[in-house]
């Protein structure tokens, strides 16, 4: 009995045959993960099979959940910043800055320049570093081991200048509200940084372009698949490089300023169906690769511009009591809208602290577009997704 | 084996079949030696070779000079690992398909000339032999997948089987070009057809084969279930596919005889394709078998270049690349070959 | 649209369902009749010049301790001292449960908020989850954490934590459990808490279950 | 008699061995004492020992932060495959070590022992990071977090650090080696392991 309509007898016609008897057939299930190499962390798939095909997906998701929004609540504004960090450990300093910009907009205070160049600086670096992760590891589910380990090689060079600048390798809680914690060192860290800028723009994406991105295997493995439409984006809040994979040339750098990123001149590198559709992984892909280059171009320049000035504000006391008042602030981290949703009571601690974090609406969509397609684009379509299980269960 | 058959037959207390008996024993020694051989020897090949394409070192540590003793150790860690057997694995079969695959890989180095009388039995149906026992290694891999009851397993398995039954083929027909040539299938017979330098290999005989070459050499690598057409192994997909649930030694029985699967299909492209024993240049001081295990191992090389510079193909892409692709390329590379051998005058 | 104008126009289609406008502080929102809120978003979805097509985030709130001006002490997580004694808190667990939707549309580039205010005894609420899917998962979550259910939810599941949990973590008078005497193997409870209360009953508005845990 | 066998491994402390539970009752020690004059079994276990600890192969195991660092470990600059330790192993039945690397949540839990207990032995756990040696920063208030991962199964080197650096995590599985060269006899666990053990309920 054919269980589904994508049951491929029933495809090549078998199934309408009046001699060919039917054939008892039911999907098999299968749990891919928590602890599979393709679901980047401890996500758990439970797919039904029909042979090759996916006839459904569903995720499972919290065997990260470490009951952050609930110690939100028993911590003040400035000890909360080390957990923000680890919402979205490849780019921890997006994730720092989405929530001291949400601190300060109920605070009511205006940052120093120099704070807000840093925190610029410092977001689009960790920004550069979470993208090559997303390259490497999505290289990975293709079965390309090399460019992981190049993508890692140049990610280094990043974790080395945040470093230098924040004390931390990893998880730095550099920002917290009301400034930033080290000015620039004096080491000739701008110049280190503008050579490793130029070295990652000129050379390094070339490669990883040869590599990988214009390999004819790897645009056979994801152009057309897992495509997903300009509505299916919106409607199931796709946000950053997901929704721009689809054509939609949505930044909220752009279209909802925060800091100073108004200052800048960049681009917004969307998905134009150059492998295959429009939304397809490839484009998802190419976007983040491209991001990568809009986000030198950004450092570059406010290298170039970093005014002089204090590096905290005056204007925050070193007891913090913030509000009442609620609101909700979002900015775009590397996976994309990352908001918080802050309610304070006028007191030392935040009152409630919802997270929308963008993996977990990106994910989403994994339910509506998985059926129908093959366990290999299933892993393919994951990976171009980009999630971090840190941010999904917060 | 005529080697030691000679050498033992000068032995005159021994009868004839003595030394039929001694000489095989010693022969499948050596093969079974040779098979160990290349687990240690690519295994650490592997770690190196992908290492430095990384820009990492590899194993540097055990044994002193570049991590040397590392497949030393990692064969006498595996030894004494515990066995586990799955409870609802069907045991019959869970323990008996390592046992079939590394037979079958064992079987086939009888008909690989390494040097002028040195192969273990010189067939007259050689080439074909080959073949046929080589692909024992699918049943084994359908046994392993279905026995464990696990269903990663199972895609593992069936997904092997569909790839190299059907690259059984296009493999098959890249050789027969050269069997136009030679008209034999005896090993020794092709290798010697090769004799005096590069221009004499069947490689550069004629347009056709260079590219029957190249198809068997992308057919060998699915053959072998290498990167990019791992299919029945697949990390990021199948966790570790057929042999997820194996252990210990029954584990590196796959281990072993996938190595040794890889150097038998470089073997057989030397022995065909790049002359066999024969130096490049003739007249040129080497021993014969030295030529022989350098070409290969130089193929095995390449072998690991693609793996690890390629992403992996989808399965149906893979089932695609055969069917359509490469089943008719050799299809025109066995007429085009015989046309050439008709009006060149080579024909015998 | 400014936010003064998107109130006008939907207090004039909906009646009384808006039950009063905050302009101050930050960020405006909207306080609107539970019962009001699928009819709310549908018109918000759908009138083609509010065309509000992303739900960028829907939060669930346990308002417990807020004043009216929200104002509040700050929150004493229940937990457990060093010697295991339950910790001791001003909150009773009377106020209310609410939750705060907020929108944007990239056709206009504006955006809106909405709050919902429901008792606590009776937490449920229409889903949006057809008019947004996004809002499936968040209002898994907010049933999850704090209890909160949704009717005509396709799955209303917990989502982050495990079926057999006990209890809504981000309520204020949560329990937590305090140390871990066991580790949560098969078999096992997973949160080993001797101090916790019976989790409530299914709220009356409930029974065509629609809404079940699932 | 060998020398080498009897030196406590790096790290082992006297005045500490009351609190690890490490004495060897006195049966143990008869046996031991027997299998250090066979001069040939000995070196086998030395020969075993070795094999053991230039090939740990790790489980790809990554559950947060840490995963991260552990992945970086493997990869150019700190390469982890230079001790032998770089062959990660997606499936537990093929893996030596693991590294419970991040959080480990009450419903991470029951996977985390069904994967422990699917490796063969011997097998040996490395608890990285804060979080996996006791709860780390989600120790307060972290209602799903378990406070250390040794409440499920015998850690075998704890590394601090929230990530610890890669260096670190080096420095953790030349600790691991230190510990296995010291080790003797057949595959017996330590008398603490093996009381520890019982005291973990296991999955029926």
């Amino acid at each position: 009995m054919a269980t589904d309509d994508r049951n491929l007898s029933a495809a090549t016609g078998w199934a309408e045959q009046d001699d060919v008897p039917e054939m008892p057939s039911e999907l098999l299930e299968i749990n891919m993960g928590p602890q599979h190499p393709a679901t980047h962390g401890v996500l758990r798939l439970l797919i039904e099979t029909d042979g090759e095909i996916v006839a459904k997906v569903t995720p499972h998701i919290g065997y990260l959940h470490r009951c952050a929004e609930k110690i939100a609540e028993g911590l003040n504004y400035k000890q909360w910043v080390v957990y923000t960090d680890r919402f979205d450990y490849l780019a921890p300093m997006c994730c720092n800055h989405a929530y001291v910009t949400a601190v300060e907009r109920l605070l009511g205070v205006e940052m120093p320049d120099r704070v807000e160049y840093l925190r610029v600086i410092a977001a689009e670096l960790s920004r550069i570093a979470s993208h090559l992760i997303a390259i490497a590891t999505f290289g990975l589910d293709m079965g390309a081991w090399t460019p992981l380990l190049y993508c890692f090689r140049e990610r280094e060079e990043i974790l080395n200048l945040l470093e230098r600048l924040s004390g931390g390798r990893m998880l730095y809680n550099y920002m917290i509200p009301g400034g930033v914690r080290f000015d620039v060192p004096e080491d000739g860290w701008c110049e280190d940084t503008r050579t490793f800028i130029d070295m990652l723009e000129n050379k390094k994406i070339g490669d990883y372009n040869t590599l990988l991105s214009y390999n004819k295997i790897f645009i056979e493995r994801t152009a057309d698949i897992g495509v997903i439409s300009r509505e299916d984006a919106f409607a199931y809040g796709c946000t950053g490089p997901v929704l721009r994979g689809s054509g939609v040339q949505f930044d909220c750098r752009k279209d909802d300023p925060y800091s100073v990123y108004d200052q800048f001149e960049f681009e917004i590198p969307y998905g134009t169906g150059e492998q295959g559709t429009v939304g397809d992984c490839w484009d998802r892909y190419m976007v983040r690769v491209r991001e990568v280059i809009q986000s030198c171009r950004i450092v570059r320049q406010a290298l170039e511009k970093l005014p002089p000035g204090p590096i905290m504000s005056d204007q925050v006391k070193k007891v913090m009591r913030v509000g009442p008042g609620a609101a909700y602030t979002r900015v775009e981290s590397a996976k994309g809208e990352m908001g918080h949703y802050l309610i304070a009571d006028g007191g030392q601690k935040p009152f409630r602290n919802k997270v929308r974090s963008p993996s977990f609406c990106n994910l989403q969509i994994l339910e509506k577009i998985g059926p129908g397609m093959m366990v290999s684009d299933l892993v393919a379509t994951v990976g171009s997704l980009d999630i971090v299980l840190g941010e999904i269960d917060r | 084996m005529e080697l030691f058959a000679n050498l033992l037959g000068k032995i005159e207390a021994l009868s004839s079949q003595n030394v039929l008996i001694l000489s095989s024993l010693i022969m499948a020694l050596i093969m079974a030696l040779v098979m160990a051989a290349c687990a240690i020897v690519f295994t650490w090949m592997e770690r190196k070779v992908a290492a430095f394409l990384q820009s990492r070192y590899g194993p540097m540590r055990v044994g002193h000079w570049h991590g040397v003793a590392q497949p030393v150790a990692d064969m006498l860690k595996i030894l004494q690992k515990e066995d586990i057997i799955p409870a609802e694995a069907d045991r019959t079969l869970f323990t008996l398909a390592p046992v079939v695959i590394f037979i079958g890989s064992l079987l086939a180095w009888a008909a690989i000339p390494f040097a002028p009388g040195f192969i273990a039995s010189d067939l007259d149906l050689g080439l074909l032999y080959i073949f046929a026992v080589s692909s024992l290694a699918v049943i084994g891999i359908l046994m392993a997948g279905w026995a464990s009851n696990n269903k990663w397993s199972l895609y593992g398995a069936a997904r092997g089987a569909a790839q190299m039954v059907s690259y059984e083929i296009p493999l098959a027909l890249s050789t027969v070009p050269v069997v136009l040539y030679t008209a034999s299938l005896n090993m020794n017979d092709i290798v010697i057809a090769q004799q005096g330098g590069v221009a004499n290999w069947f490689l550069f005989r004629d347009p056709f084969l260079f590219v029957a070459f190249v198809v068997y050499f992308i057919c060998s690598i699915a053959e072998v279930n290498r990167g990019p057409f791992d299919m029945p192994e697949t990390e990021s997909e199948l966790v570790a596919g057929y042999h997820t649930e194996y252990t210990g030694m029954r584990w590196a029985f796959f281990f072993l005889s996938e190595y040794a699967n890889l150097f038998l299909v470089s073997c057989i492209a030397t022995a065909v394709f790049l002359g066999g024993w024969w130096a490049p240049i003739p007249g040129l001081p080497l021993a014969p078998a030295l030529n022989f295990i350098v070409k290969s191992v130089l193929l095995v090389f390449l072998h690991m270049w693609v793996r690890w510079t390629l992403p992996r193909l989808r399965v149906d892409q893979l089932m695609y690349l055969c069917w359509k692709v490469m089943i008719p390329i050799a299809l025109i590379c066995v007429i085009g070959s015989g046309i050439w051998l008709m009006v060149s005058g080579q024909a015998s | 649209m400014e936010f003064a104008a998107i109130c006008t126009l939907l207090s004039t289609k909906l009646g009384d369902g808006v039950l009063e406008l905050h302009e101050e502080g930050v960020e405006p929102w909207v306080d609107m009749k539970p019962d009001q809120i699928a009819a709310a978003a549908h018109l918000l979805r759908e009138l083609p010049e509010l065309d509000f097509n992303q739900l960028m985030c829907l939060s669930g709130i346990d308002w417990d301790g807020l004043d009216e001006k929200g104002k509040g002490k700050s929150v004493a997580i229940l937990g457990y001292s060093a010697d295991g004694k339950p910790e001791t808190s001003d909150r009773v667990g009377e106020g209310d449960l609410g939750v705060a939707y907020h929108l944007y549309s990239h056709q206009h580039g504006h955006k809106f908020t909405l709050r919902v205010r429901v008792p606590r005894g009776a937490a449920t609420l229409p889903s949006v989850a057809e008019i947004w899917p996004t809002g499936a998962w968040h209002e898994r979550e907010a049933w999850d954490l704090v209890g909160i259910r949704f009717t005509g939810h396709p799955d209303l599941r917990r989502i982050l934590l495990d079926d057999s949990w006990v209890g809504h973590p981000l309520r204020k008078d949560y329990q937590m459990p305090g140390r871990w005497d066991l580790a949560p193997l098969e078999g096992k409870p997973y949160s080993v808490n001797p101090h916790q209360k019976p989790m409530e009953p299914p709220p009356a508005g409930d029974a065509d279950g629609s809404g079940g845990e699932g | 008699m060998s020398t080498e066998s009897t030196t406590p491994p790096a790290g082992y402390d006297p005045q500490r061995e009351h609190m690890l539970d490490f004495d060897v009752d006195q049966q143990l020690q008869k046996v031991i004492d027997t299998e250090d004059k066979n001069f040939i079994l000995t070196s086998l276990d030395e020969v075993f020992n070795w094999a053991r600890l230039s090939s740990l192969w790790p489980v790809t195991f990554g559950l947060a932060c840490c995963a991260i660092e552990m992945m970086a470990c493997s990869a150019t600059r700190y390469d982890i495959d230079r001790f032998g330790a770089g062959a990660f192993r997606a499936s537990p039945r093929q893996a030596d070590l693991m590294i419970v690397s991040g959080t480990v949540t009450a419903k991470m839990a029951r996977r985390l022992k069904l994967i422990y207990d699917q490796m063969p032995e011997p097998k040996w756990v490395v608890a990285m990071g804060s979080c996996a040696i006791g709860g780390g920063p989600y120790f307060k208030y972290g209602y799903h977090v378990v406070k250390g991962v040794d409440l499920l199964v015998p850690v075998d080197v704890y590394i601090p650090g929230c990530p610890p650096r890669p260096e670190v995590l080096l420095d953790g599985l030349m600790r691991l080696q230190d510990k296995i060269r010291g080790r003797k006899g057949k595959f017996r666990p330590p008398k603490w392991v093996a009381n520890y053990a019982k005291k973990i309920p296991y999955r029926k």
